[in-house]
């Protein structure tokens, strides 16, 4: 009955042990408000959003649901299937209070349709700082810089990039390149319009060089391997280098090693500062009930409390939504962080949040992936096929 | 023949080990701690076993989750036997009635029912997913037991189908006429001749069906809902986490776990295996 | 009548659904189903995606490899053991163990083992031969191969059981015979016991290509399809597409294409099916 | 009353006909053999009769009652298979009961009646056993007792011997006739085996391709074959055939087969009608009799079974076989002189097969 | 010289003796059957001398070589089987031909040999068709080719023609004999009908539960049957065996069955000696006369089965078949009277079962 507690089942992937806990952290004051948390956790992006919207069509939709904001969202509203949160957002400042490239990915026709949470960056450079001793190095500030580390690297016996061979992992090195050679302009360009004169631009070609110059120095092992154990490799000082979001801290915190000493953390090679932002996301679906409806407004509400965003950013490792929220509390990585984005020429935001439909970024992602695989193809061949793949995908 | 028979056992002995060896490394390094797995080499007997993982794999390890879902797999394990009897029971008796149908009573087109029902062993279950999921949904199960029972049903039946269909076209004509003759019709001739007769392929396709079903995941994701979510899916959310650290030892424990029926089936009905193939899957 | 329950499965779902898939193809559909037409737009898409040829030929590749691993060991096999050897029960049921292990957990289990890091080229080096090779599944040109390996070892037991049971059906007199004609053992499987398992080899075929044409689970649990998309399957593609990728159309007409490859597969053996019945008369 | 009548019965499979224009009155308490050879229909006029084939045209009548229609299991009628057909999983109480439960009969009843039957066919001490575990006779009388416990008009058996070695079958044989005898109930039995038709039937039909070639007393379709196929179907060894012509000799009749006169003893007089024109002589075995008046003929080979003695010769440019005693000595190559018995030959008109004589 | 010989030949299967101490010699050129009921041995011998199983004790001879360690295709004989074993996927041609091609016979060769046998065994229009598309007999024919093309000394057969019809089955053992004649082969034929024992053999073994009950012509072991099992197993319908003593009445011999005497005629003199013992008489059914002059029985069935008739009677207190002719008719309960033919009886002691007479 509508006087009984406010449930609601909240849909998500976050099921290791970091991610668990900070999402308790979110439901401890959900509960100690008076709601009632079901949890639903299911393992993988791909899967959760899956099972999200199948469940959605099936007539049996969650109350709560993590979700990436971007064109798969926006479809979902388009359709009527979400519900929206503008009376919690207008109350509480969002538009204010979030980073504008955020609110404007998290809103659909003037609405918010989801609630973010978070801001992980996706273009830190993790290292071992035995490792670059050990080679006699600096931690590089330019590609070419990286390049020369990087040989290095490989005479010291130490592999210069643990990598991740999975397309995605690959995309975050790509635009970590691609930030660093173009530029926070070019990127930003390139992804908002994916115009065609840019991806067939000199500039580009100049990315997909130096993203070639990278091939040599990761280990043959590389592909397939899951990006936690890349993280590893760089813990142990196998390897030198990771490119990865914030959320490698997570295991290097895991491995009984504090961010910032053994291993550290830089911003990827760039001619200009920038913080590639990605989020994490609760949606919400459109439901009859109204005791539903109370509960979704609950949670957006908790969600964006600035004791939560602490507590939960801490344990989650990355960095609060609300630009607002004092820093001290965090590491250092995470302090870095939120210094940088004080300056909001720095704000960029991963692939996805350009509104992007996800048939180009799965498009972009192969391309990228099959050109960094692929022994023979030249940088000029890898530029005009992504070019294609996203003509194509458009 | 000394020789002959020595290349035998040879043959045989090596084909074992390349068959074992993975089901090998999944034991040691589940009975290994984390540090000796991330050091040594994953053919490294454990050094010292423990069954810590083990445990918390079944069980679930609430210290560090409070997000509030540290059941373990054993939460799951009992949905996973509601979802997997019901399933392995509807599916292979509609199997086996169909299969009967086609093979023992003339039917005109059951060779073209036959083959159209056969089609259905080729399409990937994702490729229809949506309409399926909407299908089930006007039928008012979705995300419950049953609607999970009904889809598992849907796509095991073709194969049931092929296999009985082809042990009761075995059957003697006679047996037919002498069951017809003593005023058996299509149900009590089903039920007292022919089903006591195809106990080897029974076990058959019970068999493999519950292998199916039990390892199932994509349709316990989509079809279970909030409670209806089987073992492969708590087993995906232990070891399938994509941001957070990865515990191998305890993964390969929870994947022992979830194996663990089926391993079972398998080891206790072997010989069953065989000899109800023999008993007709194969003739054709 | 008790057909009907698999008959309306048999027509509603499969043939539904077949159909339904060839409409959503027709359409601009996304994340979700539309039913604007757009005619073969999305066809056109998918025959300019070379994902989806690398995916179309590894298909190829892999059934050949996998169908052919899948008959050849689990025929050897098969006969070593009908050799009538002693501890038959253990090998036989050795031989099945990886068939209760769902395609993830091989996959999974064959990614460590296969990896050139951790598994088995380490191990062997480790072991003093330091120029042992084995990193097919990093390899943009074997990768594919790999996945025959895994889908190899956990389904050769099956096919090790139905050729099994296969041999034992034939007459004893026929091995009588042809000890007294002094032909070799292997002889005698190749030229007189190989042709009589027809049928079975028929069974084994249909079976392992249902598997080849379902195969996603151990794709993504191997290689994820990579490095780059070098190992991908039509039915990840498809599935990616639709699930993922916000692609349903694009999805759903390569899912046609797909459906519309294995009618092509297995209609000789519909055929045969037929055939046989109506020849059969009282047999 | 519990005849079957089979009127103008054709039937096709796929629009090849293969049984034309049947008519066969099967009296009430008959033991009637079909008697042919594979394939000319003997189990399809069999199962038309059970119900278990439609007829294609034409009716069956059962006691009086047209059955055309009819299912099995209302056509009042039991059968016994070849193969037994009986129900691999139950126990032989419980394949004789079956029928008996299936028509809903009270368990007290059917115990009662299987009790009756075991007794009856001896079979007792093997009622809680699988078929599996019983002999090929053992197995054939519990077909029997699935037959016998419904208590039908009209038995049906299709070739229920064929499968038991000769021994048991002699045995098998003796039984039937017995419990045919005690019972009085119609039996319509298949089989091609000579013997079982003579000895059991009252009356036996042969059968080919399709058609029935005659239908009367065993001792009538032995003795007095209607045409040149029944003769040579039954009676084993076969009948011998020699193709010539009956000629005039002296005061008697001879056949000649053309290098060679045969005398026939005591052919009936009408056959005198027949000389000269071409004709197949036929004459069974047994009634070649070796006698120093006969004809020359030459020893081919001997064979002793035991109790007779068959003797190939060469006579008359034909190739013939003798039934004769086991005492005499006959070496291949040997000459001997061979008598006919006129009384017992028949004579076909060699362009149709029917019988002349 | 291409005899084959068994010297205290044992054969026991997982510790459980099957064959005891079998001696056997069987001559170049002979046409030895083994006969015997089924799971008394039969097959087991054939397959110890095809050296398909081995020996548990002793040694087998073949053409004077000890073979007994040897494989079977260095043996020279060759085996047809009961089931025909014909590669089903190989035309006739190849199965034939194909042993001499795995003993690399020049393909030319091969032709002509399979040519021949073709011809030999008229099967030359079959030869490019699969055995599935043949009848029993010419299956049955196809086996005998794949033997014969291979020129062996000694030739086996399993039960070669049970599977086939009575009348083919009669055909094809006229065959058998003449091809014997032609070729003058030994052969060792293994069956369980007594009509192709008899009418094959030159000596027949037979066998009962793994060891030789009698080893002698044909003729002999039908007219002096060693003891009472062979008696009994030999013979269609079986001999008739009356247990009783031998008394002296008047100036001849009867035999006393408890409740009736039947006198003996022409008994042998030595049977004198044997008067006043307990005795079990053995009389085959042909050698029961009807003779006014006999003793009185009663008709209880009449079986006329075409040439012969078989009349069961109650005679002396026990029940016996006897053999005559179809002309006479008997119904059921009449009286009769009825003789046994002395020279021909075969006397028995109860207590061991062998001949005494
Ligand atoms: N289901 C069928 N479809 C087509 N033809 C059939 C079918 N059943 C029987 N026939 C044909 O009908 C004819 C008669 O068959 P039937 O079985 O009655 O012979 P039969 O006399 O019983 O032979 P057998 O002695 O071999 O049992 C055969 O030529 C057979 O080929
Ligand atoms: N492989 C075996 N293992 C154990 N016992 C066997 C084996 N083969 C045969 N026997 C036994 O040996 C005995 C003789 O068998 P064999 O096959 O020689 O009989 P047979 O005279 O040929 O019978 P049939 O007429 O039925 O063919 C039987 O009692 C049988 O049970
Ligand atoms: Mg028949
Ligand atoms: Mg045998």
């Amino acid at each position: 009955g509508a006087l009984h507690a406010q449930t609601a089942e909240v849909l998500h992937w976050w099921t290791s042990g970091s991610e668990q806990a900070a999402l308790g952290e979110i439901r401890t004051v959900f509960e100690a408000q008076g709601g009632k948390w079901v949890d639903t956790p299911i393992a993988g992006g791909g899967n959760a959003r899956a099972a999200a919207v199948n469940r959605m069509l099936g007539g049996d939709p969650a109350t709560v649901f993590q979700f990436s904001i971007g064109q798969q969202l926006r479809e979902l509203a388009d359709q009527g299937l979400l519900a929206d949160v503008n009376a919690v957002a207008e109350e509480e400042n969002w538009d204010e209070k979030l980073p504008p490239l955020i609110v404007q990915a998290a809103k659909y026709d003037g609405d918010y349709i989801a609630a973010p949470i978070n801001i992980h960056g996706e273009n830190w450079m993790f290292y071992n700082k035995e490792a670059l001793e050990k080679a006699g190095i600096e931690v590089p500030k330019s590609w070419p810089e990286f390049v020369d580390a990087a040989k290095k690297l490989e005479d010291a016996g130490v592999i210069p990039i643990g990598l991740g061979g999975q397309p995605w992992q690959e995309r975050i090195l790509f635009n970590s390149v691609l930030l660093g050679v173009g530029g926070r302009e070019f990127y930003a360009k390139l992804y908002s319009t994916l115009d065609d004169e840019l991806l067939a631009s000199d500039t580009m070609r100049k990315v997909f060089e130096a993203f070639a110059a990278l091939k040599p120095f990761v280990d043959e092992a590389s592909p397939g391997r899951n990006w936690n154990e890349a993280t590893n490799m760089v813990i142990r000082g196998d390897a030198a280098f990771q490119f990865m979001g914030d959320w490698a801290k997570g295991e290097i915190i895991a491995a009984g090693v504090e961010p910032g000493t053994t291993v550290g953390c830089a911003f990827a090679p760039a001619i200009d500062t920038a913080y590639i932002m990605t989020v994490d996301a609760f949606a919400f679906s459109a439901m009859d009930s109204e005791e539903a409806q109370a509960a979704q407004e609950k949670m957006a509400h908790v969600m964006l409390e600035p004791d939560v965003q602490i507590a939960f950013n801490k344990k989650k490792g990355s960095i609060p939504a609300l630009l607002d929220v004092p820093g001290d509390s965090f590491d250092v990585c995470a302090q870095k962080a939120m210094a940088t984005l004080q300056d909001k020429k720095t704000h960029l935001v991963s692939t996805g949040l350009f509104g992007v439909p996800s048939a180009v970024s799965g498009a972009i992602d192969d391309s990228i992936s099959n050109f960094w695989n692929s022994a023979d193809m030249s940088p000029e061949q890898g530029q005009e096929e992504f070019r294609q793949a996203i003509s194509y995908a458009k | 023949m000394r020789f002959n028979c020595l290349a035998l056992y040879g043959l045989l002995g090596i084909a074992a080990l390349m068959i074992l060896a993975p089901v090998f490394i999944m034991v040691s390094t589940s009975l290994k701690p984390m540090d000796e797995i991330r050091d040594g080499s994953i053919f490294a007997l454990p050094v010292e076993p423990s069954f810590d993982a083990w445990r918390e794999a079944w069980s679930g390890d609430c210290s560090q989750t409070a997000g509030g879902n540290c059941g373990g797999l054993s939460s799951s394990f009992l949905t996973s036997v509601k979802i997997v009897i019901p399933a392995l029971f509807l599916s292979v008796g509609l199997g086996a009635v169909t299969g009967y149908a086609l093979a023992a009573w003339k039917i005109r087109g059951a060779n073209l029912m036959f083959a159209a029902l056969l089609v259905g062993m080729f399409i990937p279950p994702q490729v229809t997913l949506y309409p399926l999921i909407i299908m089930v949904r006007e039928l008012g199960i979705f995300g419950s037991i049953p609607g999970l029972v009904l889809v598992h049903v849907i796509w095991g039946v073709a194969f049931t189908t092929m296999m009985f269909r082809n042990f009761f076209k075995t059957v003697p004509q006679d047996l037919l006429k002498a069951a017809r003759i003593d005023g058996a019709g299509f149900w009590p001739l089903f039920w007292h001749v022919m089903l006591p007769l195809s106990l080897p392929i029974l076990g058959v396709a019970m068999i493999l069906q519950f292998t199916y079903i039990w390892n199932d995941f994509l349709l316990g994701l989509t079809f279970g809902g909030r409670s209806g979510q089987p073992m492969t899916v708590a087993l995906n959310n232990l070891v399938g986490s994509q941001f957070g650290e990865k515990e191998y030892n305890v993964d390969m424990a929870a994947t022992m776990l979830t194996a663990l029926p089926t391993l079972a089936v398998y080891l206790l009905s072997g010989r069953l295996f065989v000899r109800g193939i023999a008993a007709g899957a194969v003739k054709g | 009548m008790a057909l009907i329950p698999a008959m309306t499965i048999t027509i509603v779902c499969f043939y539904g659904f077949i159909i339904w898939t060839f409409v959503i193809s027709l359409t601009r559909s996304r994340l979700l189903p539309v039913y604007k037409f757009t005619g073969f737009d999305q066809y056109v898409r998918l025959f300019a995606n070379e994902r989806w040829w690398t995916a179309m030929q590894n298909i190829a590749i892999h059934g050949f490899l996998f169908i052919g691993g899948c008959i050849v060991f689990g025929y050897l096999l098969a006969i070593l053991i009908d050799r009538g050897i002693k501890a038959e029960g253990m090998f036989r049921t050795v031989f099945m163990l990886p068939l209760s292990m769902s395609f993830i957990v091989t996959g999974v289990i064959w990614q460590w083992v296969m990896n050139p890091g951790l598994g088995l080229q380490d191990a062997v080096r480790e072991l003093g031969w330091t120029t042992f090779e084995f990193n097919w599944i990093v390899r943009q040109d074997r990768a594919i191969y790999t996945l025959a390996i895994a889908g190899i070892w956990q389904q050769v037991g099956l096919c090790m059981a139905l050729f099994l049971a296969g041999l034992r059906n034939v007459d004893p007199n026929i091995w009588k015979a042809s000890r007294v004609d002094g032909i070799p053992v292997w002889r005698v499987y190749l030229h007189v016991i190989t042709p009589m398992m027809r049928t079975v080899f028929f069974t084994v075929f249909i079976l392992m290509s249902a598997i080849v044409m379902k195969a996603y689970d151990l794709v993504v649990a191997l290689t994820g399809g990579g490095p780059g998309f070098s190992s991908d399957l039509p039915a990840k593609f498809v599935v990616d597409h639709i699930l993922n990728r916000q692609e349903l159309g694009l999805g759903a007409a390569g899912a046609f294409v797909l459906l519309c490859t294995v009618i092509a597969v297995i209609s000789p053996y519909i055929h045969f099916e037929l055939r046989k019945a109506r020849d059969g008369g009282g047999h | 009353m519990n005849g079957v009548e089979l009127r103008g019965v054709t039937k096709a499979y796929a629009g090849l006909t293969v049984m034309k224009d049947i008519n066969l009155e099967i009296e009430d308490g008959a033991f009637l053999v079909l008697l042919g050879p594979s394939g000319c229909g003997k189990s399809t006029i069999l199962n038309m009769i059970a119900g278990l084939e439609p007829v294609t045209g034409g009716s069956i009548h059962i006691a009086g009652r047209d059955v055309t229609e009819l299912e099995p299991d209302e056509r009042d009628i039991a059968m016994v298979f070849q193969s037994y057909a009986l129900y691999p999983t139950m126990s032989v109480r419980r394949n004789i009961g079956f029928g008996l439960k299936m028509r809903g009969m009270p368990k007290a009843d059917i115990e009662k009646r299987v009790d009756d039957i075991g007794e009856l066919l001896q079979i007792t001490p093997l009622l809680d056993r699988k078929p599996s575990q019983l002999s090929g006779g053992q197995q054939q009388r519990v077909a029997i007792g699935r037959a016998l416990v419904r208590e039908p008009s009209v038995f049906l058996f299709d070739e229920p011997l064929s499968n038991l070695d000769a021994k048991l079958r002699a045995d098998m044989r003796v039984e039937l006739k017995r419990l045919h005898e005690r019972l009085g109930r119609t039996i319509v039995y298949v089989t091609h085996d000579q013997i079982e038709a003579m000895t059991l039937a009252t009356k036996v039909v042969v059968l080919d391709k399709g058609s029935i070639q005659q239908a009367d007393t065993p001792e009538n379709v032995y003795r007095r074959p209607a045409n040149r196929f029944v003769a040579s179907f039954v009676g084993a060894p076969t009948m011998n055939f020699i193709d010539g012509k009956l000629v005039q000799v002296g005061d008697g009749i001879a056949f000649d087969g053309g290098s060679g006169q045969l005398p026939l003893v005591d052919l009936p007089g009408r056959a005198r009608e027949l000389i000269g024109c071409p004709m197949t002589l036929g004459a069974r075995p047994e009634h070649l009799v070796f006698d120093d008046f006969g004809a020359n003929a030459r020893v081919l080979l001997a064979e002793p079974t035991g109790p007779d003695q068959y003797v190939r010769l060469a006579v008359a440019g034909a190739e013939v076989t003798a039934r004769t005693g086991p005492e005499q000595h006959f070496s291949s190559g040997s000459d001997a002189r061979i008598m006919i018995d006129g009384a017992r030959v028949s004579l076909f008109d060699p362009e149709s097969g029917q019988a002349v004589l």
